[in-house]
């Protein structure tokens, strides 16, 4: 069976050459299922029958640990930077305070209850002083991959989303960017955990997949995407 | 724990309009399929039946285009009206009344078509319109019929969720419906909340349904004895 | 008058035929259709009212065209003045006995005639029951004066008494025949009850596999006049002794003494048998 | 011998009655049910076949106790030895004629008797349609022979020949008497045609409003005598004007003066005819 | 770009046995209800409509907790059989059986109440047993509603989207269907398989229920002509 890797939405591309640069090496398949990290959380509670979790912050892991159902205390693989992603005609250039400008109708965040990215985002508006003002065009993505979709489909005019997202898809061309001042939110620590479920051949592999992501090969790819050690 | 309420308020206005805006539409509708002896008809109910079958991801996938003000449509209606659907409660409204239409339209349709011909042909041969052979002799005659498309449709738009998930945004108070705060709550493992909602819902759709079965059979009963 | 013309297919059970019927009717007749089941009986009356279509065919009611195929001309069922007892009655359930007259008057002011009529068909104590909950021959009634709302000048009745008792078989003639001759309209009836067609109409028109095969006055078509005076029968030679010959008659048996008549009889010969009316002795059933 | 003796609640229009009927008919006894539209007909007929159950009653069959509610016996209705002829006939329409014939048999392996029984009532060219296809007559054939595939002690009609044309009617009771004497069943029918009772009965049930009122013969009943010499017929009284009586008698109409006899006739009524076997006149048909 | 067709090998399998499963299930429930005077009818009516307005989620999260192994019925099966039902596609076949349930019964039951009572009647006057007359006389008269409730149960089941985000996760070949697929590629971004799958899904829903409508036309000629 292939190695199960539980991975938060807003490391889905990152994680995908992750897996395919792995797959090169060691000739191991791995299935991604992608999601909010609280989500993942929950599924993993519920009993889900992943072998790794990369998280998109440091508190689900450790809330899986402290219900041993971890085989391991989590690790900080990376951290990730948020960033502002708008519509090819809006300007996002003066980073939040841009936010006010009319044009912009719709702004998505994701579910901060259950995406890192999220809690850092309204961390960063309350930070700003613009919570109250902007609430009324903020609408809410399930995880940074929903996000994603609605800036995409055009439904919203900005999105708050990962580094990695946008370093993936403007090289396609897909509208503008600006970095969130690091000083506005609590770093993004990630972290990831081998998993209880994880048994036999797809344990061994799960933990070849986890040094893996310390190696070098693994870091730079982890660089090219936006994150930092 | 103190539970916000809003969730289900929002949803039973998602639903009260919904069902008044499928009577206007649904009934109509049913009223010319169940005369209509084209051969289109057969077309008409397998669209009209799609979103019984249809998963809503699909129709969420293409609503969200649809409604998108990059492209065609919602680029019309946000030039013309500065009208945008998605993450709106008229984008829910009009995804729910696509999504409960086969509620409505399928009871009144069967209901019509259930009642002897020569009903509609007596009214007929009295002088009366079609008009007046509907309103008067048709639709009353069809009361446990309707009752189940209004109650179906109602307690269908209740348990609206993927479109939602897809379309609306979680804005509180504006689409975040009680499905979707369930799905939410029990993704945060908020176990006691969901429980609360969920245990609502499942006693109102419970009594409605219930209520159309003991009164269907009331109704039935009315007439045979 | 009433000219009828029409020309339908008709799906009949051995492949399919078709309802040819050509007739004219004079003003105010009381006309009898009568013929095998599936004759395409209530078809024609449903054309007649506009509820089918016929592929040809022209009818004309009192000097008006209802429908004529060829001049494209096609009265809308509303605007024909007829009234229909369908088979089932078709009352509407939602509505009481009054509400159902009440419905069918063309205006509401004149509800006295609803009175009177109720009054009429001795209904005025069920005027504000249901349908549901009436007897069949009640409802009937109620199709009855329902379809006399509009006062129509064509009246058509689609086997409006089978299945009925005797007692109120002969009420609802009785009633029919004093409507009939106080509205001066025309009836045409669906029966297949021979002695009910001779009671009740003055034409008959016999269909067969919607063919007309017959029409004219009941006289004519039954041969009543033939001889009215005589009593013909056909019955059967069961056996023959040295004594007598039985005889089957219409499903009882007679016996009678061998004579020269008899002589070359076998069983299993058909026999007229006649019998002059005076010969006859009569008894009321109670 | 069959033994009735039930009580029922009726829901009735005029509020609830008791269907309530003590019978006792003779072994193969050929037994009308009679009377008025909602009189309890096909409700008692329900109950002996077993298809209603009554609050009270006892039924036997030839000495067998289908029914006995103080004794705690119901016989299901696949164990009670009947035939049951519904008025929708209730044919499969899944089934072709001769499929729907082959279920009831059953013996699966004696065919002979469907096509045997196919010949007699001369449906052999339509063993292979589908009900549907069949005319109204063509169907209550198939329903009756069905209905004696199992050669049942008691056969039930309900009203199995109105609303059919008098040649079709004519035919069915025909055979129906032929079917009774060769199989020496107890037949029991619904008819509310008194010429049809007399001719085929010879025991007779009247009931009203739930209540059996009348039981018997039906020479009995309707003061009917037997007499080889004497043949007897029963005929509707058409019209009665100020010279004669119209009367119509199997297919013919006769007229007789008025008399003190027929003072009291109206249309409608049914007579009784006789005529001295001396008083008729034979001719062989050739 | 390549898609990859096993969510949709994967829905159609877990249609494939939901149906048959429903087949076996529905029918019997079906003729019990069809021919109940129980004054429980009502009851049972309610429950069986329950998924069609209870919202997924609701029915999600009463499932999770069933299945969950850390509780109840989960612990037990998980324990005495070490069978996990979250997560996996068993639990999807149950899940599904539960959420079709209605599109099953409902035209089956209304096709068996729509028969003439004399059919049942005349058979039991044949001397035949409730069993033979279900079997040979009863079902093979109401082959349009049995159809229908084939039908709807597998399209439905295809549709299924809400349940399985819920209790069946994400997991490639296991529990990724087509809706859940679309939902997911649309979420990573990949519009175009998202088109194919939502494409595939339509014009297989809208083929199956265009057959029905068409059929259920020609088995009604059938009947009539
Ligand atoms: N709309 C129609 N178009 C073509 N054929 C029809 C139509 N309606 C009925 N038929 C067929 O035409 C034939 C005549 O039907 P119709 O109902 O007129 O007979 P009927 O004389 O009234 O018989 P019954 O005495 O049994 O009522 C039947 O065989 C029937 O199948
Ligand atoms: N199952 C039942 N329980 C109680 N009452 C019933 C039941 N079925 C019918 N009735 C009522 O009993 C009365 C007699 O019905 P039934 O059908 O036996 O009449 P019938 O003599 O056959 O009349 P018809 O000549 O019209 O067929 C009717 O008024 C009917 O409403
Ligand atoms: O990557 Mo997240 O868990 O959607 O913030
Ligand atoms: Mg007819
Ligand atoms: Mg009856």
């Amino acid at each position: 069976q292939k190695l199960q890797v539980a991975v938060a939405a807003n490391a889905q591309f990152v994680a995908k050459m992750l897996v395919k640069e792995f797959k090169k090496e060691t000739g191991i398949k791995a299935d991604l299922i992608v999601g909010a990290s609280g989500k993942l959380t929950t599924q993993i509670e519920q009993g889900a029958p992943f072998d790794i979790f990369l998280s998109a912050d440091t508190k689900y892991p450790d809330e899986l640990y402290a219900k041993k159902l971890t085989l391991n205390k989590p690790k900080i693989y990376a951290y990730g930077s948020l960033v502002m992603w708008s519509k090819k005609n809006i300007s996002v250039a003066k980073g939040i305070r841009s936010l006010t400008n009319p044009a912009i109708q719709k702004i998505a965040v994701a579910n901060p209850t259950l995406a890192p990215y999220g809690e850092a985002t309204m961390q960063a508006l309350k930070a700003t002083g613009l919570a109250t003002t902007l609430q009324p065009k903020l609408v809410f993505g399930e995880s940074i991959a929903q996000v994603n979709e609605y800036l995409l489909s055009g439904n919203v005019d900005v999105a708050f989303t990962a580094k990695s997202v946008v370093l993936d898809m403007t090289q396609k061309n897909k509208g503008n960017w600006k970095e969130v001042d690091a000083r506005l939110y609590k770093p993004i620590a990630q972290g990831v955990a081998i998993l209880k479920n994880s048994t036999g051949k797809n344990l061994v592999h799960a933990q070849r997949f986890y040094k893996f992501l310390f190696s070098r090969e693994a870091r730079s790819i982890f660089t090219i995407y936006g994150y930092k050690f | 724990m103190l539970t916000d309420y809003q969730p289900l308020w929002l949803t039973l206005k998602l639903a009260l309009i919904t069902t008044v805006c499928l009577l206007a539409i649904g009934i109509p509708v049913a009223a010319i399929l169940a005369q209509s002896k084209s051969k289109f008809k057969p077309f008409a109910e397998a669209i009209i039946s799609l979103p019984l079958v249809l998963p809503p991801s699909v129709l969420g996938f293409y609503l969200l285009l649809a409604f998108s003000p990059n492209y065609g449509l919602g680029k019309i209606l946000e030039a013309t009206f500065n009208l945008r659907l998605v993450f709106s409660f008229t984008g829910l409204v009009i995804s729910s009344i696509i999504y409960s239409l086969p509620f409505m339209v399928h009871p009144v349709q069967a209901g019509l078509e259930a009642l002897p011909g020569s009903l509609r042909d007596a009214s007929h041969t009295l002088g009366k319109s079609d008009i007046t052979t509907f309103f008067r002799v048709l639709l009353p005659n069809i009361k446990p019929a309707l009752l189940s498309g209004i109650v179906l449709t109602f307690a269908h738009t209740l348990g609206e969720f993927g479109l939602v998930l897809m379309i609306g945004g979680n804005i509180p108070g504006v689409t975040r419906v009680a499905s979707i705060a369930i799905y939410d709550e029990v993704e945060a493992l908020n176990f006691n909340t969901a429980h609360v909602y969920a245990a609502i819902l499942l006693v109102v759709s419970f009594s409605i349904l219930l209520t159309v079965y003991l009164t269907n059979k009331r109704l039935f009963k009315q007439v045979v004895a | 008058m009433i000219k009828i013309s029409v020309r339908k297919k008709l799906h009949l059970a051995h492949g399919s035929s078709m309802l040819s019927v050509d007739a004219e009717l004079p003003a105010q007749a009381f006309t009898a259709l009568y013929g095998p089941s599936g004759a395409g009986k209530t078809t024609l009356l449903k054309i007649i009212a506009g509820l089918l279509q016929p592929e040809e065919g022209i009818i004309e009611v009192n000097g008006e065209t209802w429908l004529n195929t060829h001049r494209k001309i096609n009265m809308p069922i509303q605007k024909r003045s007829i009234g229909f007892v369908f088979q089932d009655f078709a009352l509407f359930p939602n509505m009481t006995v009054r509400e159902n007259l009440l419905y069918a008057l063309p205006n509401r002011k004149q509800t006295d005639v609803i009175e009177s009529l109720l009054t009429k068909v001795h209904l005025k104590n069920l005027a504000n029951r249901k349908p549901d909950t009436l007897s069949s021959g009640q409802k009937q009634r109620v199709a009855l004066i329902r379809a006399l709302m509009r006062k129509p000048q064509l009246l058509l009745l689609d086997e409006p008494l089978s299945a009925l008792d005797d007692a109120m078989r002969q009420h609802l003639q009785q009633e029919l025949t004093s409507f009939y001759q106080e509205y001066g309209m025309n009836v045409l009836i669906v029966s297949h009850h021979l002695p009910e067609i001779i009671k009740l109409s003055n034409q008959v028109l016999q269909l067969e596999g919607g063919q007309l095969i017959k029409a004219g006055t009941p006289d004519m078509l039954f041969n009543l006049e033939q001889n009215p005076d005589q009593l013909q029968l056909i019955g059967e030679v069961l056996s023959v002794d040295e004594q007598q010959v039985k005889l089957w008659v219409e499903h009882s048996m007679i016996s009678i003494p061998l004579s020269d008549n008899t002589a070359l009889w076998k069983a299993g010969d058909k026999v007229t048998i006649a019998c002059h009316t005076r010969d006859l002795r009569f008894k009321k059933l109670s």
